[in-house]
């Protein structure tokens, strides 16, 4: 019988080590996997690549991962800490020991769901002719110039859903879904924290992430506080 | 002279501009107060970049669902008829150019519609480019709304901007605390000043040359807001 | 107050001319606007461009089409007719007065879905290295052979749906989505006829198609014979 | 010697290399038969290109919904956990790589894996691509089920095709009325034969040299399918 789930958050991260690359989903605390990204931060796993929409909300769980440099590359589109200090990634950016690659965010949300979709690369006006896309190929498309994006895919995901069948169907609620839906497709090993498990199968309709794109759910019910 | 606007009443003024049955995006910052001064009776459909098409009015107090946030992160509501996608649906939304209007803050606006408002390089800090690329390249009006200058004085409507461009050529109105300005085959023209502020005192707190519509009408708002 | 609705399929269609593009949903049956097949027929307007599955479930309901040769270019996945006698749009086709653009079903749906979400072209390993593919630019990503496909879109798009509101809110039923979806954001003016109204607004987990990428609602409770 | 399977017993022989868990997308027409033969108690999930994730048996008669059906338009129903998607959902699925394995029917399959299964070349008739293309390019495997050889007795197992390919290189294995037959490197390796049908005579069958696996076991299929 098909069961997704696993027993713990440390479980669910047993095969994480050092130079994998972790797509987390997130926005404004609604769909933040926080307790998968904690988790992250204890296996002590190094040379990581991550992509993730804000650096801000990655440390604010996971602060081991940018004080200990254990980041070598940021996919993201907020790279900004809070304070008028520079964070610990902000340093490690300007000394050229974390490369970021900063895209605007509709090109990180398409370039992850193309990783998923077998897109390999796709052509988007976003940031065509401004600095941020100075070095991508250019091409005209209706005299409109775009610009060339290529796909993003990852080892492992993290989000977090309201509800969860041994199917690894997923339920969102609100505004979780954001990036979670374009990111597990996109990877090998998508991992959902979930509020609830279901006993029984979710109802087709209740269904916004098919578990065909899911391999791990663990039941997490409180999300605890979120900091970023 | 009238007092300059202030941020709620230049939402306001930019909300007077959003008609029924647009669908609209508003930057966080000034824009997102905008939402609060549609006109009574006047549906518009409010989209944020992380799914929510069909924003509500924010949680109240005690009410909020921290699993509905908009880009803001704001606790919200959803609008009747609202729902909520995902990410790359939004963004898809977005660049697809079914958003009417977005209203934007802006740091720099040129002459030419250039738009420079994601990237203030200041020093030390990492970079944050958001949504507002996508919106600016991809809505089918990009309105602005910030202040005529800077906290220095130094004028925000340029020849040329100095910022790195979040799009170019995208702007079509700029909403400020002294005047409404569009542009216009590649120039700024007025088409609203502050009550009792001259045209040559308007002038030089603008770097590019400003034209001045024939119907130009004062730039008011309700007080109090 | 927003209100989507027109009182007819007659109504809905009225500014359909000749020389339109349109794309139609529909597999199977399932979300096939079959009353709006029927009106397109009905309208007289020629020289169409056509995007849709299976030209046979377009003459199955628009007939005239193809009688009079009313359409100059279809793009499509499947353009045989049901007998062993060519239709209609085969002898077309033969003669060179019918332009057939022949897609792979997932690259003729992502080119729409591309269209909508204002991504003017991508790359698809789908058809690298085949006939089909020929005369397609093809370009390696990983060391396999993608070939360049450009946007699709129209100036109408027809679908059916279960349910609507006056936003222009869509819910679907069973495989009623199918390629309605990605048609909706595609084209300048959605056209959905459904089989119920609703008085209040659907609720925001009931809605498939946001009303956002509707431009009309037509109520025609009874889909009719399809034929296909 | 025994008799050749039948349609049935060909959907039986593939469906026992379906394995738990696995996601699978059954071509129309042969294929689809397979759904009711996987091994008892073994969890598959059928995947169809219109949309449906987790395709149940067919409607029983008198309980068809019009409104769910297949890619073969065939009145379904849902497995349970089963949800729908829309097509360019299911497609960006199939090409993403997430389908472990589809079945599909075939025309012709050359030593090398290529697959002709979707344009015949019939005389005075349209083309037909529908999926195909998409599965053969997008599945982790591909598997064909067909005839051994065509209805006047020529081989379709050949050293190249004939037809215009569908997908090159991706056949991993073949299952015929006489025959299971693995592509690999470059070559047919028969797993299997029918029973009492000598090594010989399935070559004669077949354009392609065949290399027999040294394991190499009977065909066999349940009767009465």
């Amino acid at each position: 019988m098909i069961d997704k789930r696993v027993e713990s958050v440390e479980a669910a991260l047993a095969d994480i080590e050092d130079g994998a690359s972790v797509m987390i989903s997130g926005f404004g605390g609604a769909g933040t996997p926080a307790n998968l990204m904690r988790g992250l931060d204890a296996t002590g796993a190094k040379d990581l690549t991550v992509i993730v929409n804000s650096l801000r909300f990655l440390e604010g769980q996971a602060p081991g991962l940018f004080a200990d440099k254990r980041v070598k590359q940021a996919v993201c589109t907020a790279a900004r800490g809070r304070g008028k200090t520079p964070s610990d990634y902000e340093l490690q950016w300007q000394a050229g020991e974390l490369d970021i690659d900063m895209c605007p965010q509709g090109t990180f949300a398409e370039r992850i769901r193309a990783g998923g979709a077998g897109i390999p690369a796709f052509f988007t006006p976003t940031a065509a002719g401004v600095e941020l896309g100075e070095g991508k190929e250019v091409r005209m498309f209706d005299g409109r110039p775009s610009v060339l994006e290529t796909a993003l895919r990852a080892d492992f995901s993290f989000m977090r859903g309201a509800e969860a069948d041994r199917f690894g169907n997923v339920r969102f609620r609100g505004s979780q879904a954001n990036f979670g839906m374009a990111m597990a497709p996109a990877s090998d090993v998508a991992i959902v924290e979930v509020q609830a498990f279901s006993d029984t199968p979710l109802r087709p309709e209740d269904i916004d992430l098919p578990g065909v794109y899911v391999e791990r759910i663990v039941l997490v019910p409180d999300v605890g506080e979120i900091l970023g | 002279m009238v007092e300059p606007l202030s941020r709620n009443q230049i939402a306001w003024r930019a909300a007077q501009d959003l008609e029924e049955g647009m669908v609209v995006n508003l930057g966080i910052g000034m824009p997102v107060l905008a939402s609060s001064y549609a006109p009574e009776g006047r549906e518009v459909i409010y989209q944020s970049e992380n799914g929510i098409v069909g924003v509500g009015p924010e949680a109240a107090e005690g009410n909020a669902d921290p699993d509905l946030v908009d880009a803001g992160s704001r606790n919200v509501t959803l609008a009747p008829g609202g729902t909520v996608i995902d990410s790359a649906g939004a963004f898809a939304m977005i660049r697809g150019g079914h958003i009417d209007v977005t209203l934007l803050g802006g740091f720099e606006v040129a002459a030419n519609g250039d738009l420079a408002n994601w990237d203030a390089q200041v020093p030390n800090k990492g970079q944050l480019v958001g949504g507002a690329m996508d919106l600016a390249f991809g809505a089918k009006a990009v309105r602005i709304m910030m202040q005529h200058t800077t906290k220095t004085g130094a004028p925000r409507l340029l020849n040329a901007c100095t910022l790195p461009l979040t799009a170019p050529g995208c702007v079509t109105r700029v909403y400020t605390d002294l005047a409404v300005v569009d542009v216009l085959d590649g120039g700024f023209v007025v088409r609203e000043i502050l009550s009792g502020m001259s045209q040559d005192e308007l002038q030089a707190k603008t770097e590019a040359p400003l034209t001045f519509a024939s119907d130009c009408k004062a730039l008011d708002a309700p007080a109090g807001l």
